[in-house]
């Protein structure tokens, strides 16, 4: 087992990882930027480092800072979590340059997957079901020309993306070239990488997506679905739950079917996940996030796991002590995130000082947070201040138990879509479990026209 | 119960008054008030100051030179002293990052006031290695 | 199913009760004293009425507020909780003869086994074990002629008694006479029934107790044991798990047949805790609790099972929708109780206002508190301020968990029993699983004398 | 950004101000003040009264007349009005608890100035059923 790890990253994740650490009895180091100095993830770890100032490329980006610090501290391992280098291959190797384990994937395995449209040939290779598409598009007229074959509406996705950034519909050629170059210039500047494919929209799915855990000997599991279908209009999940409800059987063992191809074709390692878009019986293999998700404590609960040990014990080499038969999923979990966001003003973020925060215990409840009372909210980071996630015996169980917990729940002086979550709850949609990727954008249209 | 009541939140204005840098605090309510100063002996540093100007000025004076990266700190040659003039573009120290060393230069001509680390230290962004007052 | 249920307590467990109603569907009336205006049970409730000043016996105790609150606010139901009218029959009696339900046993129950002496006397009936000792001792005389008879050392205790008080060690025949008036003033005082009894004093013994429950059908369960062995000097309890480590399965199983014999014999109803001392492979039984117990989530933790909601259930009419077979306990789990008082000077409990709070989250925690940053605590009730629960798939990382968890706890304002806690989970003793009731008195010796 | 930083803290000073019932804040600093009034035409009730030393002596004359157990509030015959005199052990009211009508008595002689609860009403301990001004 490591030493002493370095958490690459900031808020309820560094916390997440810090925590792993301590019940495995590693050290650890955090990083933060300069408006972070009275994060908890910096109270937490045994030592801590300001690597740069509030911007994140210059701070949780920033590469040469990292390494240093976990040089001159001496870890050997380092921890990406999600967001900022988690997906980011050259980061992965310039670790295993400087004999620091990256907690992921190997930086081939980054590469291939993190560059969206290789990630579908690849799969396509392993005879998964991608949604139809193209490869990279160079310009706008090839593009043109493709969603001509694809036939109306397509989506244009940025190769590097993720978060819904650099994404757009497009529903007729009129609206071709203007989407085309937004995209590009949105891709260009949250990822330094413009290049683009398009995808032939597959109308009102689900999105579920299948965790896999692998380790350095060729032991590959699949530890269940998660359905992340409740999504902002910025394709951005809001709530999500394990198991996904009413999904046939066959259609979930198919899922899991291919997601065990797939890892095993690219001899995955640590933890991933596989996303698909789902409607009806068909499921097309849509991405693959090389890294632990936002949402995985709902998979922790039903299978009743630590992914993130998990993934410390697969880097430092350990084997996977268990088999796929022994893993038996229980109950039902659901998360909500809560966000520093005007739900009201298409989910704008906020950032202030945290006047009161009270969060909800009890039994089958856990919450992922920085905050506290007191601290601050900096402009410059995602928005998500907390996950709340509840377990039941059953959905309905699990439901009452979440709404119960979000009420309890007081967050003062940013708006947070705590209200939100409470309306997605109570809709006759999520409550008998027939939900779509349009859901939560036609019931925020209902409340806008009501 | 009443008289006792008003000694609490006395006590209480007081404990929160002297948790603020004021100097002095009135309250007014409709027929009373309260005021609180704070004795100038009990703000520390400019209480035995002969000459409060100065010392205010003072640090408007004087320039942090900070990290702008993570590393190893270690002096440059000649060792810098603390007290000793030095010139536009001395460096004073380096600090020794993925095996590159970073020099760390005064910036500015001035009296070197504080030498803020030790030769070997790690230090983190934007920490504080030297103070220089500028003259 | 109960449309609005009263809550007759305060402080953790009355948000304990709260969500299980909220969960349910059924409304809640909060009561709460003068101080207790502000407090989260009094938040979360549908409705909540002030039901006398700061001291107990005016409000939490004051049954004619209780009931008529009850009445008003058209409760079909009040669930007593732990403490103050939770094992006081004739409270449970008044509610039945007004028309509400009691959510606990029958007054008949809580009446046999609220006298402790009696409830011994009902046991060794149904041949379980008991400590060797007498029924009531009306004198000092018959005092010492007990006690010539069981032989020194011998416990005198009351038989009204709970939490440690009215209950005296005597070592010697010198010390009789004093030890039984003091415990008959504590007794006196604190119960307003100064009758006493005694036991030989078993040296070195675990206490071990067993939680069952029982529907009006007649069916009853098992629900594993707690080992509640780390009590303070005053024999309060501090630490409790489930399950007990080290424990002989044939003593295990032996512990859960008395429990059965004892809760068929009784034709015990709703939850109920048999309290064990264990002393090698014996089993002696000490006394039964008839109601849910502070350390009630390590049970909840390791069975899945929400052991309030099934006392709701219950109290309802509704039959229980398992059997023993369909149990199986997974895991393990360790309670820590968050106290505000002062570990270094005998336990002394604080009072004040909390001027920073924050508790600890990630996976496998749970906590169940009523206080947050800027509450008070009240000099009047008892000094818990939260219960911190750990689960881990071994008894190993439930420890590691609870450590970092503890670690990660800031409660500030008031002394607390964070620090003790964290010094027990660290002893040999602890780690081991090999400790008795005398452990964390020892352990305070031992740092006192360094 | 100081100026700004300034105004900011202002703002949040004003906002904290009018959230109490001061009626003048003086903040001084080390060489600058701030002064916050609030209008008299901003605070109700007392706002257009044309005594106001006999409104400030008020509340020293009034006692609250409050329910020491929970029940259902029920005015007792004749019916108490707002500013009659009411002598020294009139029952105003009663609050009926488990079947029990417990009576509600001015405990002293004075003028009626409130009446809190409607009829019918369940009140809870400690709350206020009348305001009594002693004479």
């Amino acid at each position: 087992m490591f030493k002493k790890v370095l958490i690459a990253n900031r808020g309820e994740i560094a916390l997440r990882i810090n925590r792993a650490c301590r019940e495995l009895g590693v050290k650890t180091v955090a990083i933060f930027s300069e408006p972070d100095r009275e994060s908890l993830h910096v109270r937490h770890a045994d030592e801590a480092f300001c690597v740069g100032p509030g911007p994140a490329a210059r701070s949780y980006l920033s590469i040469p800072n990292i390494i240093s610090t976990a040089l001159i501290t001496n870890c050997d391992a380092v921890h990406p979590g999600y967001g900022f280098l988690a997906e980011n291959a050259r980061f992965a190797q310039i670790c295993a340059d400087h004999g620091l384990t990256f907690i992921g994937p190997t930086p081939e395995v980054i590469g291939t997957m993190g560059d969206k449209a290789t990630a579908k040939r690849v799969m396509r290779e392993a005879k998964i079901e991608t949604t139809p598409g193209t490869d990279i598009l160079e310009s706008v007229d090839k593009a043109r020309r493709a969603a001509k074959d694809l036939g109306y509406p397509v989506l244009l996705k940025a190769t590097a993306g993720g978060g819904g950034k650099g994404m757009r519909v497009v529903t007729g050629p009129d609206e071709l070239e203007r989407a085309f170059n937004n995209a590009q210039n949105e891709a260009e500047s949250s990822f330094k990488d413009g290049r683009l494919y398009m995808e032939k929209l597959i109308v009102s799915p689900r999105h579920i997506e299948v965790q896999v855990l692998g380790d350095n000997f060729g032991n590959i599991v699949i530890l269940g679905e998660r359905d992340c279908s409740v999504q902002k209009p910025s394709h951005q999940k809001l709530i999500e739950e394990a198991p996904a409800a009413n999904l046939a059987e066959k259609t979930r063992k198919s899922l899991y079917a291919m997601a065990l191809r797939a890892a095993q074709a690219v001899h995955y390692t640590n933890a991933g996940t596989l996303e698909f878009l789902v409607s009806g019986d068909r499921a097309y293999f849509m991405e693959m996030n090389t890294r632990i998700q936002v949402e995985h404590p709902v998979t922790e609960m039903v299978y009743n796991i630590d992914l993130v040990k998990e993934q410390i014990r697969i880097a430092a080499g350990e084997a996977l002590g268990y088999t796929q038969d022994d893993l038996r999923p229980r109950g039902h979990a659901i998360e909500c995130r809560i966000n520093a966001e005007d739900a009201r003003n298409n989910f704008a973020p906020a950032a202030g000082t945290l006047t009161n925060v009270v969060f909800p215990g009890g039994p089958g409840i856990r919450v992922d947070t920085h905050i506290y009372s007191g601290g601050t909210v900096p402009p410059f980071y995602d928005s998500m201040l907390a996950k709340i996630v509840a377990f039941g015996e059953t959905r309905e169980a699990a439901i009452a138990r979440m709404e119960r917990a979000l009420r309890e729940t007081v967050i003062e002086g940013v708006n947070t879509t705590i209200q939100q979550c409470l309306e997605v709850l109570a809709t006759d949609a999520f409550t008998s479990g027939h939900y779509a990727i349009d859901f939560l954008p036609g019931l925020l249209r209902q409340a806008d026209a009501a | 119960m009443p008289g006792n009541n008003v000694v609490q939140r006395v006590r209480s204005l007081v404990v929160a008054f002297l948790d603020t840098d004021l100097v002095r605090l009135r309250i007014e309510r409709d027929g009373g008030h309260v005021e609180l100063r704070r004795r100038a002996s009990s703000r520390p540093a400019t209480a035995d100051s002969p000459e409060p100007q100065a010392q205010a000025a003072a640090p408007e004076n004087v320039d942090a030179i900070k990290s702008d990266l993570v590393g190893i700190f270690r002096f440059s040659r000649p060792l810098p002293v603390t007290g000793e003039m030095v010139d536009s573009d001395r460096e004073l120290a380096y600090v020794e990052a993925l095996g590159i060393r970073n020099p760390v230069r005064s910036m500015g001509a001035g009296r070197l006031v504080s030498v803020c680390c030790d030769d070997g230290q790690p230090v983190e962004y934007g920490q504080t290695l030297f103070e220089i007052q500028r003259v």
